[in-house]
């Protein structure tokens, strides 16, 4: 977005206005990038903060000086710690069945053309971009007519079906850039077809299987819509925020927001700094 | 059974967060006072009794081969007992039974909704007692068999010790299906250093100088109330017309931009940001904001009325430990136990004689923990008297769902508009 | 044999999953949107379609807003991330792992925690608001919460790097030499940006308002926690309808209706583009 | 049915010949369906491969050589006919379980192994014990002269090393035969030329019977024992690289090996087993007749090399030789030879390539009228296919 005009002055002199003039455009861009970067900072530097702030009433509102204090208490509501644990078995099962189903059907689409796959895209493509809402709707409604209970299953249910979708084309994308060959290969030296997934496909997806797990496990834990109409009176972390916020959040809140918040900012920043060590012995 | 430690309730109160603004909520529950001048009166049955009562051996039926489990879970509203749970740690000292007590009720509607379907199927919803306000999710529960039928055997405190008034509901008749957990009253909150003149009627609420200041309730059963009540007409007599009528009024309102939101539970907080100024409020929550954060706002029974309801203790039908459960329920009803609760909550008790406990707490207690425990002793908001029992209505009784659902259908369009 | 039901084999699982709970579910709706009754006595399917003209009668305004504040959200976000996909594609060197990661630093927090952060932000007498009160900046009755700004503020923070991200995507993949081509043949950097950064980006930018502005029409979240009374989207309706009144007919006609409308568009959309370009860089 | 092409099936001219050739196809057909259709990628090819030969497979993409070679390897399942890997049936049995090895034109070695793992896993998977697994590795890779590499990842490797490693890794299980898809493919010129020599060395030492798949016609006739020439799912021609070279059987082999000029025109005579073509004075053609046989007034079609056709500015002694007249429209010099295109009188374009001999210089220039003539032994009739 360098703004820079022709301008009918000499042409030996419009090298040098013109580097100057896209250095500031540069200088402007850069100013603008930090400042979007500030802005989605904001909300958790306050609920970062609020975690620290030594509140006497049970209203965490204003910032009354610093402490520690709910770090100690962190696990003092139980009703705030039986919603995070069921938020983590969920999102960890959910990791474990959306991964391994979305990771089967990555690799059929990845890899192989038949009857049927241009459907089976097209619903992935349905799951992905349908209104969560009415996902977490029509589920309702599915479990209301069939008298389907809502609870820790329901929930699961409905993760694992929005997840498979990720996962696979996630799974997919990177099957879609293997060498098949690479598994023809091994076929060929005497490895059965199980063998050469075990050996050769699945050890060269994996990087893919692993952020798609990732996600999943993410896009669980974080879920409130779909959770919403699934839950019945299950409570999960977000829905329990969402419903103490009626009455003032705790700041044991934000104390397991912050703790969320550290946990994966180190398991990404490991990821950048893996990533960014590899190129240098790959190329 | 009456006499507790004189401590007790300097105890519990001191290891709750509430000791530095005392003196602000001393200030609060007088002027409460002032503002509610309530006859000593009972609350009174409304006679139109539907006639839901189970069938004697249904009761048998259901309470055959049920037996103490040792644990009970209790789901209730937020702020309706003290965090650290004395009570209930009194319940699990004497009974051997482990509560698990979670705040999870914020509206009746969406609990409604949660838990029909599980209740429906025919599975646990996690929960052996709830806490649910009379009203047509109460009616909607009982109708479609959803709760427990009581064996009132195994409620002998309840017998003994609650108020007369609150064994002859209009919407539970002969207490079938529930026991009372505390009433309230429906009215008005403000915040008198942005309100300058004192609210006094329900008009207030649809004066333009409070634009965009004045939060409702999202319950459609509230605001239509609200509606009704400013227009003249006890909802409990009401019929369709003035469901019209108070409806257009409602919308009147809203279009003019009075309306900041409507809310659910969570009006408390958005008077304490100063979001709005002037909201319907619980009487309750705001006695226990001010005592929390130190504020002032000021609770008012509107000239024109206020709605009285009441909280029910009921146990839903595929409860795990319902035996656990009915005793809990009828631990509720031991004079002192309802006494400290009444302390904490200072929502209107369904024990009369809690009443004396509590001023033997104050005699007990001495310096500001006295001043407020007299002050408890005394609020009309605890132990209503007779006087002011005139404005106090009560909700709107449907004969059939048909009528209710026309009822909702009114007025949720403004909540939702 | 086996290699041709290989496919099959794997996707059976998955599938099933996705046959059972996503479009078994949508026909659910379907049928209950088309039904009568209560909660207490039941639901009969009747074919009643006058829940449809009743449902989107009686919320048009509602559907309307949504669709517009997905709109005008969908637009500030293009705006506001094209130039920072830019400069990380083209400026960002070694460091663009790190913007990107700077970018998506809010996932790592509840999107419902941030909501909640922001009413916080911004409450009438927040610490930002309050002080300028105090000063007199701005009057005494300002307010943002509350108003459409706060909604299509909560909107667009909140979907902002699924802008962001395939924006950036389509960006990283334009060869540079086009864009010294482009230069070498005369286009002012102007023309440049016009005629073949903003072309090129096209894909990205399709992706990005796929991405944001289903989720951010159908929203209710933002409208709920940052809202009023006069900013009720449709999803609040559809949730309220299902999950307070428990009127389900009419919770799940809404439902259809949206998500009908929604889909229509986007396949109209993932047509003219191809699903294949659209999901590669959906899944970047 | 599809038509066959009859070849010298079980008459292999190459080296080690035996009795039973070591990888034999009996009328194998591929047809996939696509979107409805019927789409046939090899239309009944019948093959004889004798043992220890190296054998090509050439033609354009598409036109099946692959599909072929991945139905010797297991990989595809031929629609009909069978596939014999010495004198066994082993149509329709798993690529793990056929004792024939492949070099993948990609390379398609294991990124997550090194070296070591990349030539060890075939070994492994037979259970070979891992003394003997480290010395065949050793000494194929001294065999591949990348002794030392065990522990390189293949990305750190360059083009030619991953080619040499994917070799060793497919002989190192020392299989009855090897198959190439196009292993040079992905090098540059340089590289090529000297992995063709070492291909060659290679195979020497092993004695494995190579199955190469190019489309690389000088690859196949500088490599090959014999070719087969595939178009459109049949093999069109099949011999020494001589006989393909000298005598294609059909158009598209005259066009797709080297350069060939195509000329053509009515039959106005018959002499003593040759056809004679005249056009305007002086010019005429003499061709000996093609197998089928042909009668006077039918159109003949022929083909002459490039470097067969002499060119000259004056007109040369008419004697045995077929002359045509043209004029000359490009002209380019290329170190050793130079080339010429003419358009002849009858309108045809000829390329001819002259030998640029110690008396180099131009024999004519753009514009120039020219005879072109050729020694009509060196001309072949060529069959309508």
């Amino acid at each position: 977005m360098t703004t820079t005009l022709s301008t009918p002055t000499g042409a030996d002199l419009e090298p040098t206005t013109r580097r100057r003039r896209r250095r500031l455009g540069d200088r402007l861009l850069f100013a603008y990038t930090w400042l979007i970067i500030l802005w989605l900072c904001v909300p958790i530097a306050v609920m970062i903060l609020f975690g620290f702030n030594d509140t006497k009433g049970r209203y965490n509102t204003t910032f009354q000086g610093l402490t520690l204090k709910w770090y100690g208490r962190l696990f003092e509501i139980p009703a705030l710690t039986d919603a995070l644990a069921n938020s983590l078995i969920i999102a960890v099962l959910n990791t474990l069945i959306a991964g391994t189903l979305g990771t089967l059907v990555g690799l059929a689409l990845g890899r192989y053309r038949f009857r049927g796959d241009g459907t089976t895209n097209l619903v992935m493509f349905a799951v992905i971009s349908a209104p969560e809402l009415v996902m977490g709707a029509s589920l309702l409604s599915l479990f209301v007519a069939s008298g389907v209970g809502l609870g820790i299953p329901t929930i699961l249910i409905a993760h694992v079906m929005f997840s498979i979708s990720f996962v696979a084309v996630v799974v997919r994308s990177r099957v879609l850039t293997l060498d098949r060959y690479i598994e023809e290969a091994a076929r060929d030296l005497g490895a059965g077809p199980w063998t050469a997934f075990r050996l050769v496909t699945f050890p060269m997806i994996f990087p893919a299987v692993l952020s798609g797990g990732l996600l999943a496990f993410v896009l669980s834990i974080d879920d409130f819509v779909i959770t919403n109409f699934t839950a019945g009176t299950t409570q999960t972390f977000p829905l329990w925020i969402y419903g103490a916020t009626r009455v003032g959040l705790p700041p044991q809140v934000n104390v397991m927001g912050t703790l969320i918040f550290a946990v994966g900012l180190l398991i990404a920043a490991g990821n950048v700094i893996a990533a960014r060590r590899r190129p240098s012995s790959a190329r | 059974m009456n006499e507790p430690t004189p401590f007790d309730p300097v105890l519990f109160r001191g290891m709750t967060q509430r000791r530095l603004s005392r003196r602000d909520a001393l200030r609060i529950s007088g002027l409460s006072a002032a503002a509610l001048a309530l006859a000593a009166c009972g609350v009174k049955g409304q006679g139109n009794t539907t006639p839901t009562a189970p069938a004697e051996d249904a009761i048998a039926k259901y309470w055959a081969g049920k037996t103490k489990n040792g644990k009970v879970d209790f789901a209730n509203w937020p702020l309706y007992m003290d965090p650290k749970q004395p009570e209930l740690k009194k319940f699990t000292a004497e009974t051997g039974i482990k509560v698990t007590y979670q705040e999870v009720i914020e509206e009746m509607g969406p609990w409604f909704a949660r838990t029909q379907p599980q209740l429906s199927a025919g599975q646990s919803i996690g929960f052996d007692l709830m806490v649910i306000t009379n009203g047509i999710q109460f009616k909607q529960y009982v109708q479609s068999s959803l709760l427990a039928p009581l064996d009132h055997s195994k409620l002998t405190n309840f017998k003994a010790n609650a108020g007369a008034s609150y064994k002859t509901s209009a919407y539970d008749p002969g207490n079938a299906y529930s026991v009372p957990w505390a009433s309230g009253v429906t009215g008005i909150a403000y915040d008198p250093a942005k309100v300058k003149t004192p609210i006094t009627k329900l008009a207030d609420l649809w004066k333009t100088e409070y634009k965009g200041r004045v939060g409702m309730f999202s319950d459609t059963q509230e605001l239509g109330n609200f509606g009704l009540m400013v227009n003249g007409v006890d909802p409990a007599k009401s019929t369709a017309t003035d469901w019209q009528n108070a409806a257009n009024k409602l919308k009147e309102q809203k279009d003019a931009g009075i309306v900041r939101k409507y809310y659910d539970q969570s009006y408390i907080d958005a008077l304490g940001a100063g979001e709005v100024w002037i909201t319907q409020a619980w009487s309750g929550d705001v006695f226990q904001k001010n005592v929390s954060d130190g504020t002032n706002f000021q609770f008012v029974i509107p000239e024109e009325g206020a709605t009285i309801w009441t909280d029910n203790m009921a146990i839903p039908i595929t409860a795990v430990n319902p035996v656990d459960a009915i005793t809990l329920m009828d631990f509720f009803f031991r004079v002192d136990i309802a006494a400290t609760l009444a302390e904490y909550i200072n929502y209107i008790t369904p024990v009369p004689e809690a009443q004396k406990v509590i001023k033997e707490h104050a005699a007990a207690a001495s310096g500001e923990d006295k001043d407020f425990l007299t002050s408890v002793a005394e609020s009309p908001l605890v132990f209503p008297s007779t006087a002011d029992y005139s404005k106090l209505r009560y909700y709107v009784e449907f004969e059939n769902t048909a009528l209710q659902q026309q009822f909702q259908s009114i007025f949720e369009p403004i909540v939702l508009g | 044999m086996s290699r041709r039901l290989a496919p099959y084999l794997l996707i059976l699982p998955g599938g099933l999953w996705l046959l059972l709970f996503f479009v078994v579910p949508m026909v659910a709706m379907l049928s209950l949107s088309l039904q009568q009754g209560d909660v207490v006595s039941g639901y009969q399917l009747t074919w009643h379609w006058q829940t449809y003209v009743d449902g989107i009668s009686n919320y048009q305004t509602q559907i309307i807003r949504s669709l517009w504040y997905g709109f005008i959200t969908t637009v500030l976000q293009i705006v506001l991330a094209f130039p920072i996909a830019y400069w990380i594609a083209f400026r960002g060197g070694r460091n663009k792992s790190v913007y990107l990661f700077l970018i998506l630093l809010p996932f790592f927090v509840s999107f419902v925690l941030r909501t909640i952060s922001w009413k916080f932000i911004l409450t009438d007498e927040s610490f930002v608001l309050a002080p300028l009160k105090d000063v007199g900046l701005v009057s005494q009755d300002f307010h943002i919460l509350g108003t459409p700004m706060a909604v299509i503020g909560g909107l667009t923070y909140n979907f902002l790097p699924f802008m962001i991200l395939p924006i950036y995507v389509a960006l990283e993949r334009i060869d540079p030499r086009v864009v010294e081509a482009a230069r070498d043949l005369y286009a002012s950097p102007v023309q440049t940006f016009r005629k073949v950064i903003f072309p090129l980006a096209l894909p990205g930018v399709f992706a990005g308002v796929l991405m944001t502005f289903v989720p951010a029409s159908s929203d209710y979240i933002n409208s709920e926690i940052l809202g009023s009374s006069g900013t009720t989207m449709i999803g609040q309706v559809i949730q309220s309808q299902y999950l307070r009144s428990q009127n389900y007919p009419t919770a799940a006609a809404l439902s259809f209706a949206l998500m009908a409308i929604l889909l229509v568009g986007i396949f109209t959309y993932a047509r003219a583009l191809g699903t294949e370009d659209v999901l590669k860089v959906a899944a970047r | 049915m599809t038509a066959t092409i009859r070849t010298q099936a079980g008459q292999p001219t190459g080296p080690n010949r035996s009795d039973t050739p070591a990888i034999e196809l009996v009328g194998v057909a591929k047809e996939y369906h696509s979107h409805g259709d019927v789409v046939a990628a090899v239309k009944g090819v019948d093959l004889a491969i004798g043992e220890g030969e190296f054998f090509s497979m050439l033609g354009p993409s598409g036109c099946g050589k692959t599909t072929t070679m991945r139905m010797i390897a297991g990989f595809e399942d031929p629609t009909r006919g069978s596939v014999f890997l010495h004198g066994e049936e082993v149509t329709g049995v798993a690529p793990n379980k056929r004792d024939v090895n492949m070099v993948f034109q990609s390379y398609a070695l294991f990124p997550h192994m090194s070296v070591f793992e990349n030539v060890a896993f075939g070994l492994k998977r037979k259970n070979v014990a891992s003394p003997e697994i480290r010395q065949r590795v050793a000494e194929m890779l001294a065999i591949v002269d990348l002794t030392g590499r065990e522990k390189r990842q293949p990305r750190e490797l360059s083009g030619g090393q991953q080619q040499r490693v994917a070799l060793a890794r497919a002989l190192v299980n020392r299989p009855r035969a090897l198959l190439l898809d196009e292993p040079l493919g992905a090098l540059d010129l340089k590289l090529r030329q000297h992995m063709q020599v070492e291909l060659k060395r290679i195979q020497r030492e092993v004695g494995v019977t190579f199955v190469y798949v190019t489309h690389d016609q000088n690859e196949a006739l500088t490599m090959s024992d014999r070719i087969a020439v595939m178009n459109d799912g049949s093999i069109e021609h099949l011999g020494t690289p001589r006989e393909i070279y000298e005598h294609p059987a059909t158009k598209f082999v005259a066009g797709f090996i080297g350069t060939s000029n195509l000329l053509g025109g009515a039959v106005s005579a018959l002499d003593n087993g040759r056809a004679v073509i005249t056009f305007g004075p002086g010019e005429r053609i003499v061709v000996p007749l093609p197998r089928n046989g042909v009668r006077p007034g039918q159109n003949l079609e022929l083909t002459v090399r490039p470097e067969k056709i002499d060119i000259t500015t004056a007109e040369p002694a008419a004697g045995d030789r077929s002359i045509v007249r043209g004029v000359v429209t490009e002209v380019v010099y290329l170190g050793t030879s130079t080339n010429y295109n003419v358009r002849t009188s009858a309108g045809s374009e000829v390329v001819v390539f002259d030998q640029n001999a110690s008396n180099a210089d131009f024999v004519a220039v753009r514009g120039d009228h020219v005879y072109l003539s050729w020694n009509p032994q060196h001309s072949y009739a060529i069959g309508d296919r």
